[in-house]
């Protein structure tokens, strides 16, 4: 990125650098003395600097809407907009507590929603959430949404209207799955933007959402972006986490993630090239349980 | 109860009850005024503490900031007291055990022999009345020596966790960071893994991976995979070769029913791990974090201010016998700890609190991209840590956590501390480092940037 | 001012603490090992955080032109309240550069005056300034400044109209000196708060003042105040400063304030008890120049 | 004139000139946002710090942020440039030049050899692309070693200036502050008295003063009386015992006017100075003292950064051998430096710039009451420049300034940093301590907090 090249004889680079193709973590990055080299010093200083911007971007609700109505797969479902009691980005920031609660407006938009709605109870419902990065759900939301929907409804799922929060926390989703009665809620936020990952979501599961709750409720599901947990993956442990939370009636603590682990390394298989041979193979079978 | 008051010239200054005394006198940061509890202005601020200073320690046990009957971790402050370690300090106030901590008489002997009588509240309100300067000069005092294959916390000792993580829990990708880390000589306090998953057969996977890497080469080292502790006990119950049980501890007991917790899991969990005897030369097993504002985070602060709250999870933690006690201070973010300033500050404070109490404090030095923090301010605390002793810090690859959405400390800055310093790695593991020729095995601890032997192997297979 | 009291078993009072009665310094404060005991540091404490409020003070006019002009000795001179740029206290603290400019309202009254006023020219301009500390204004411009307008009247200098102006640093006197036709202006400023003296004013005086002038061109009599130079004193040396600026017809570097030693010291008596006598001679008797 | 311009991603970067990409990679500070020369956004920062550590050093032998034609300072920079100090690492550009400044290469001596190749806005430019780490551990490396009386800047070592200032220049208020200080330890960089006024008899009475103690007490040190330039000439004209010249410097010739100075004024009174061949030990014979913000306080930094007005005012004080070089990094206030964080950064700096270029620095760590500081940052900036090998910090009574009306660091503050890091003061100075009784003549310093017998003769003198 930066065309600031570190002259060699200055610094010495680290002889494992063919290791970097296997992780976007900042490995093998050479030393200047004990130091970080410039090069490598400039090019975190920018990331910093996108990063920080990545925090300020507000959700464009409108592009979101417009795309799920226009979706083919997605145009039959009702949407609609809320906003915390949080007003701008950084009172979001500094008042978590408001990014937990509906703006009143909200509140009573929501109510009116429901009336209108012929159903008094649903089996899931999703809300969408900017959090602390609206381009990771700008990006990721709508592609899981997609095939969730599809697998939910299928399985004979009842889903409640979309609902697309600004200036929002996980918590949020308690009073809107509360207010829409629906017996468990899945909350799509974007996470805290890193420096090299600056549009990651989550997804947080929660059973019998109220307000109050606290997060030993919930499961989690994390880091879904391009180098991350892909939509596939995240579709498959959100459709595990929310068809075993309404078998047991329960979510968070008590309920784990059991998906098998042959099922994960399919899709990356483990080459652990630290370990020799013999003993390669201890590790990567996992244990019986 | 006692009443909390103090007088300035004509102004009298009363506080509700020790709490609001407590929260008052912290230097201001943003998650107390989130709360609701920090003082007014900064007079006010000042008369708390005079009043903080006033009071005799022994206020901590006769008045609770948290009541006793509702909460475990109050409980288990109050009958956990050492009243025999408390004897010899038991007449100070406040403000007078902050001068007897900064006298000759507080030496390291002094004050070893006196941390199991400190209470989480003492040591917090004692923090609030001193300065960064003080924070450093008395935690440099503090000894806690901690052991599971290698020996953390002795004088002139800087360790590092190395933390390869990695967004899918690629092994592969792990053992990158891991390669990364080891050959920047880093890894000594943990290889510590945080998954991003909760999959238990991922989460043994990973365990095992590491426990095969420390076999393999011999490294004189302890793993650990941060998942829930819940998740942990199903792993080592599915055999997995677990060294380290970690946990996300708080303050409270409803904070830390929050975190799906409590005093007796966690006795459970530490129980299952001693009974896999792992450890070599010690058998500390357990791995804690903390972090100002988590509490508050969970609605489960009870009015009582983030950094008393902080200390209180302490007082969980030493009932543990941990080997590491981490306390993640930039983590959450800015409505905890707005900027570096506070950053810095509440990084001190812990780790003073933590040394007093006798833990073995390391921290985690680190920021958000949404905090007003950058690395400047970093490097700041990692300067002032590794003068006051700290006993480790992370290691992640390039600062930057690929996984968690943070900035740590890198490689590069256990460098930079220890050179600064003449800080080596903990012992065993010098010793390995210089053996495999990582580290050359005189002089100040440096770098030889060689491969070895065994690694160029392992790198050959994979072309 | 702390009830804080430090035991004397764990604080290390220094034997030499006698030494206080003859300066207000923070000296003899004890030791804890190497540092500052509890007392002191709390007492250090606290004194920032009112010297934080001095900063914040805002001047009060009212009660100063009211003084002013009730005072038998002042209430003939006109005078006139005026503003800087700056719009509050935190701009003026961020930006001197508006500090040292009229607002133009300010800039149109001060005309408007000039205009009305018999004389186009004046020998001395007094310019009263909050600066940094409006208290130390408040407290000791006035006794300084009826002094002086007596002592030079009486001497024949004749004097402009006096300006009040909130939100000032030093250089704006310039503007104002320079649009009155004053051959000299005297500002009286508050100085920037300290822990143990928030109150303390400096006199600046500049010859032939206009916009743009810098320091060099400026005399200085500064720590007007209870603990430090008298208000006697002050015009003592305001005068001497004043005369003689008219008489060279200038101010700043090359104007020394040259008044005798031994005026001062009949005020401040030298009594230098570190060095014994013998030398203690040499040292108070200033060599003949 | 060569273009200034980056390119990132998609992203074109232009710089108008040199001066501006200096500003613009300048990290934030309130005083360059005061100026308007300060970057956009924190991406137009990088952006020009990436095109700074492409610039090659050479650049600024051929192009000024001032002109060559209309400034002295510029002419003093260019015209006394040692280009064979500078050949070895003339083919550097500015990144290298970092990476060359933190590798093993640059060592005490290569750096001593290179000092007087490097011009201020090398030094600049290179500390703008550094991190505070690295500010520390290369300044830590540069050795600089004046002498009057003693020998300052020895490594291990950290003198005091102690500043007994009082508001009315009384001579026993003085001394009161001078005893406060020698029994703590300070003084052996300077007793220097900051005089309220500039009455000349009254600044030579002050001058003869600290004479007389010096020599009553046998202390190897210096005095000096801070006034103008122009007055310590008259004094010394007047048979006034002046050890040290004091004076006030900015990098632009424009703000030094605003100073009443100019090279040919410091020429005279060095010279004035050194013909009173006062030093026992050495010949320096100059006191400067500078700070970011002078120079556009006066008006006269004409578009260049106040960080790099700051390095062009060593220039000057290089050129004048100097004993001690002070940057009072928070004295003048917010406007320039708004918070503890913009005058940690700015300390570091001007220690690193100073020290790069030859000088022996000192700092004066300090905040005024309109600034956005406090003593934890005071701790911090201490801290790190103790570990840097600062030369001398200011010892002020109980680190209240009761003249100049601001905080600095006090006795005690110099004991904490001697302490924490096992420093001493100057050797001649600490034998002196050690033979009066002051300081303990074996182990680690320590104060006896005995009473000197001639010092309580001198007490008893009062009664
Ligand atoms: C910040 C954070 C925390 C903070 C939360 C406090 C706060 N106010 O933010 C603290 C330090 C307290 C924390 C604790 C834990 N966390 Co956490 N945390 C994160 C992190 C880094 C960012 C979350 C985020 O950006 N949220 C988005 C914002 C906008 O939403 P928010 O409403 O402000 O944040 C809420 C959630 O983040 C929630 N939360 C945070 N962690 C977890 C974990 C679980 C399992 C759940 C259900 C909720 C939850 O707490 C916040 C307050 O309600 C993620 C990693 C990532 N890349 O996202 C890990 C992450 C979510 N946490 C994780 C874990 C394991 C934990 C712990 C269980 C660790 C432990 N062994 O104790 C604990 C306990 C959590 C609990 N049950 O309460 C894992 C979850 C793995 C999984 N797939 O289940 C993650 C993915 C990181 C990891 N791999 O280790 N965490
Ligand atoms: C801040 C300060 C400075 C700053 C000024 C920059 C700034 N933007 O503020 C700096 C560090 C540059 C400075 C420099 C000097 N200062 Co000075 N300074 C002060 C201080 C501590 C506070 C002033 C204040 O609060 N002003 C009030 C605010 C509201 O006004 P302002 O418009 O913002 O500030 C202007 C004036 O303060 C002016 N100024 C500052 N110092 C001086 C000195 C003189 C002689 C003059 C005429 C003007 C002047 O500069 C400012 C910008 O225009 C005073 C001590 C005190 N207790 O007041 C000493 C003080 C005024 N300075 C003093 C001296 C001696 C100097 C120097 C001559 C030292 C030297 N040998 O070079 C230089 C050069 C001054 C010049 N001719 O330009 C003496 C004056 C003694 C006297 N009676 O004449 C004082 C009293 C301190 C002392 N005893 O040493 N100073």
């Amino acid at each position: 990125m930066s065309n600031a090249a570190d002259t060699p004889s200055l610094v010495a680079s680290n002889p494992w650098s063919t290791l970097k193709q296997f992780t976007p973590a900042r490995i093998a990055l050479g030393l200047a003395g004990s130091s970080l080299p410039t090069a490598p010093q400039l090019e975190f200083q920018l990331a910093h600097a996108r990063a920080r911007d990545a925090v300020y971007h507000e959700l464009d609700t409108n592009t979101l809407t417009t795309t799920l109505r226009r979706d083919e797969r997605l145009s039959g479902w009702p949407c609609v907009v809320l906003h915390s009691a949080a007003a701008d980005r950084l009172t979001y920031l500094k008042r978590p507590d408001q990014g937990r609660t509906l703006h009143t407006a909200s509140r009573d938009a929501l109510l009116r929603l429901k009336k209108n709605t012929a159903r008094t109870q649903f089996d899931v419902a999703f809300v969408i959430v900017d959090g602390l990065s609206a381009r990771a759900v700008e990006t990721q939301a709508l592609p899981v949404l997609k095939n969730s929907l599809e697998r939910l409804t299928h399985a004979g799922f009842t889903v409640a209207p979309i609902t697309i929060i600004t200036h929002g926390r996980v918590a949020i989703a308690d009073e809107v799955g509360e207010l829409l009665g629906a017996k468990l809620v899945v909350v799509m936020i974007g996470e805290r933007p890193g420096l090299s990952t600056p549009h990651s979501m989550g997804m947080y599961i929660t059973w019998d959402p109220k307000r109050g709750l606290t997060d030993e409720s919930r499961n989690c599901i994390s880091n879904i972006h391009a180098d991350g947990l892909s939509h596939s993956q995240a579709e498959e442990k959100l459709y595990y986490l929310i068809s075993q939370a309404h078998r047991r009636r329960l979510s968070g603590i008590d309920l784990k993630d059991e998906t098998d682990i042959r099922v994960i390394d399919a899709l990356a298989p483990n080459k652990n090239f630290l370990v020799s041979e013999s003993s390669h193979d201890s590790a990567s079978a996992p244990p019986e349980h | 109860m006692p009443l909390y008051q103090h007088t300035i010239g004509t102004q009298h200054y009363v506080f509700k009850d020790l709490k609001d005394v407590m929260a008052k006198a912290t230097p201001a940061r943003s998650g107390d005024d989130l709360a609701g509890v920090s003082a007014d202005d900064a007079e006010q601020r000042v008369a708390a503490q005079m009043t903080l200073a006033d009071l005799p320690l022994t206020t901590f046990l006769n008045d609770c900031v948290i009541p006793y009957e509702s909460d475990e971790v109050t409980r288990l402050i109050i009958d956990g007291h050492d009243r025999d370690a408390f004897q010899s300090i038991s007449h100070l106030t406040v403000g007078d055990f902050r001068n007897w901590l900064l006298s000759d008489q507080a030496n390291t002997a002094a004050l070893s022999k006196m941390a199991a009588g400190i209470t989480p509240e003492m040591a917090a309100a004692t923090s609030k009345i001193m300065r960064i300067q003080d924070l450093v000069t008395v935690s440099k005092k503090c000894s806690v020596v901690t052991q599971f294959r290698n020996t953390i916390g002795l004088p002139g000792r800087l360790a590092t966790r190395l933390q390869p993580n990695h967004p899918t829990d690629d092994p592969t990708g792990i053992a990158a960071s891991i390669v990364d880390g080891l050959l920047y000589g880093a890894g000594d306090a943990v290889i510590g893994v945080n998954p991003a998953s909760d999959n238990v057969a991922r989460v043994t996977q990973i365990v095992n991976m590491l426990d095969d890497i420390i076999h393999e080469y011999q490294i004189p080292t302890q793993s650990c995979v941060l998942t829930h502790v819940t998740s942990t006990l199903m792993a080592i119950e599915a055999g997995a070769r677990v060294d380290l049980v970690f946990q996300s501890i708080a303050g409270t007991e409803a904070a830390n029913r929050s975190f799906g917790i409590n005093c007796q899991l966690l006795t459970e969990a530490r129980e299952a791990a001693l009974s896999l005897k792992r450890g070599t030369v010690g058998q500390h097993v357990m791995y804690f974090e903390t972090g100002q504002g988590s509490a508050l985070s969970a609605q489960a602060n009870q009015g009582v201010d983030q950094q008393t709250c902080e200390a209180r999870a302490y007082a969980v933690a030493r009932q543990f016998k941990p080997l590491l006690v981490n306390t993640v201070v930039g983590f959450i973010g800015p409505e905890y700890l707005f900027n570096g300033k506070q950053i810095i500050r509440a990084g001190l404070e812990d780790h003073f609190c933590g040394k007093l109490m006798g833990l073995p404090m390391g921290c985690d030095i680190c920021y958000t991209n949404h905090a007003e923090a950058d690395q400047d301010d970093m490097d700041v605390l990692l300067t002032l840590l590794a003068n006051a002793g700290c006993h480790f810090i992370m290691g992640v690859p390039g600062a930057d956590d690929i996984m968690l959405n943070y900035q740590s400390t890198s490689f590069h800055d256990a460098l930079y501390a220890r050179r600064l310093l003449g800080l080596k790695p903990a012992p065993e593991f010098e010793a390995w480092l210089a053996s495999v020729g990582i580290a050359s095995s005189q002089g100040p601890f440096q770098l030889t940037n060689q491969l070895p032997t065994h690694f160029a192997q392992a790198l050959r297979r994979l072309t």
